[in-house]
């Protein structure tokens, strides 16, 4: 199984990522990506605010270990599925709404694999990897609180 | 000395905070230090405090007793908002 | 919510696709998208064929009727999940090792949505849209025949 | 007249086949027309009985047992390999 990890400021290209994933070797049957958009809206301190007061995102992270843990990830989705091909891209920095913030992708033969390791692949990323966003309301950053949702999404995969 | 490090709403708390700890002499450990700096700032004190804060030893998730040695880099968590 | 369906022998592009989701509006949060290759080998007559010696799949479909169902299975995860944009391309006629299939993506405000209608879309796909392939071996074409997996992969989602 | 279409492995054993059936005298159905079918080919006969042949008329999959009329589309479907 070949991974590729990345987490950086810059932008990404979803056809150039999956061209990627696609090409690794002929027995892939199966892509599926995901990618992540910063929304008009975004629960922060609980409440929804809307779009037009959201006007920045800024995520930070701890180096080496988030890509550490990133990698943890992708070697423990490979251990349940079998895949021939794992990326990961995360941004940090400032983002503007409808950019692009996450990409998982991965390749397998068959298409149950591929959908199963992606959804948990960002599952385990959403509530293990340490990143941190914050948003401009106004003129103030808030930092976004986790949901609880995404600790119940962990669940389905059983023990973690 | 020990490098300290504040993520995510810790940071906001935690600016220019420099700590030195003679390691050995307390047998450090991310609770004591926590203790440390809420002595000097009740604010970030509180933060600390909140059931979901973790803490890593040189990039790893350890438990709040885990003995730290001089050189080595603590990192308090927030709960994570990736992805 | 927009759907896109398509059947035609043209190759898609992903990139292209991708994009044409994500910039349906500003709600979006999560694009899922899902491609299938050829792969190198095909189950036909309930056994395995090594790449070497498949040279070309074949895909038929029964004009008119394959449009409709796809787009009720569409409307269908519509009814089921809150979706933004639905996007189905199915190839049609000849295709070698390794080419691009069939394309499913979707668009959605929150990812589990995106995730578990793009699977289901593919569970439905393959087991009610009327398509049907062979595949060349040697120099002889054999129809392939449906797998049972694909009849279990669509018990998970209740009656249909 | 009822157009009748083969998809998939059904078209390999019924290449040039013209039925013309006057569909209010016999009080046309899928199951008589495979019968008809039947008769002059033993083989597409042996396919059309297989357990999974579904059956469309005009582009919606219907009973064996559905009335068939003038001008309609008839169409034996075995299963579907797509995707």
């Amino acid at each position: 199984m070949k991974s590729h990890i990345r987490v950086e400021c810059e932008n990404f290209d979803v056809g150039l990522e999956y061209q990627r994933l696609r090409l690794l070797c002929h027995q892939i049957g199966a892509v599926v990506t995901f990618t992540g958009l910063v929304r008009d809206f975004e629960n922060s301190e609980s409440q929804k605010v809307r779009s037009d007061s959201l006007s920045a995102m800024d995520l930070q992270h701890y180096p080496g270990m988030t890509e550490a843990l990133m990698t943890n990830i992708a070697e423990e989705a490979a251990v349940r599925w079998s895949l021939l091909g794992v990326t990961i891209i995360h941004r940090v920095g400032k983002l503007s709404p409808n950019d692009q913030i996450v990409f998982v992708g991965v390749a397998s033969e068959h298409r149950s694999e591929a959908f199963n390791a992606a959804e948990f692949l960002m599952d385990y990323l959403k509530l293990k990897a340490t990143f941190w966003k914050r948003v401009m309301i106004g003129d103030q950053w808030h930092w976004v609180s986790p949901k609880s949702s995404d600790e119940d999404a962990m669940l389905k995969w059983g023990r973690h | 000395m020990v490098k300290v490090l504040f993520f995510g709403r810790l940071g906001d708390f935690s600016e220019n905070i420099e700590l030195k700890v003679n390691c050995t002499e307390i047998e450090a450990t991310p609770k004591k230090i926590r203790s440390l700096l809420s002595e000097d700032n009740v604010n970030l004190g509180k933060q600390l405090a909140a059931a979901q804060v973790l803490v890593a030893v040189n990039k790893v998730i350890v438990g709040w007793d885990y003995p730290i040695n001089d050189g080595d880099e603590l990192a308090f968590l927030p709960p994570v908002t990736g992805g």
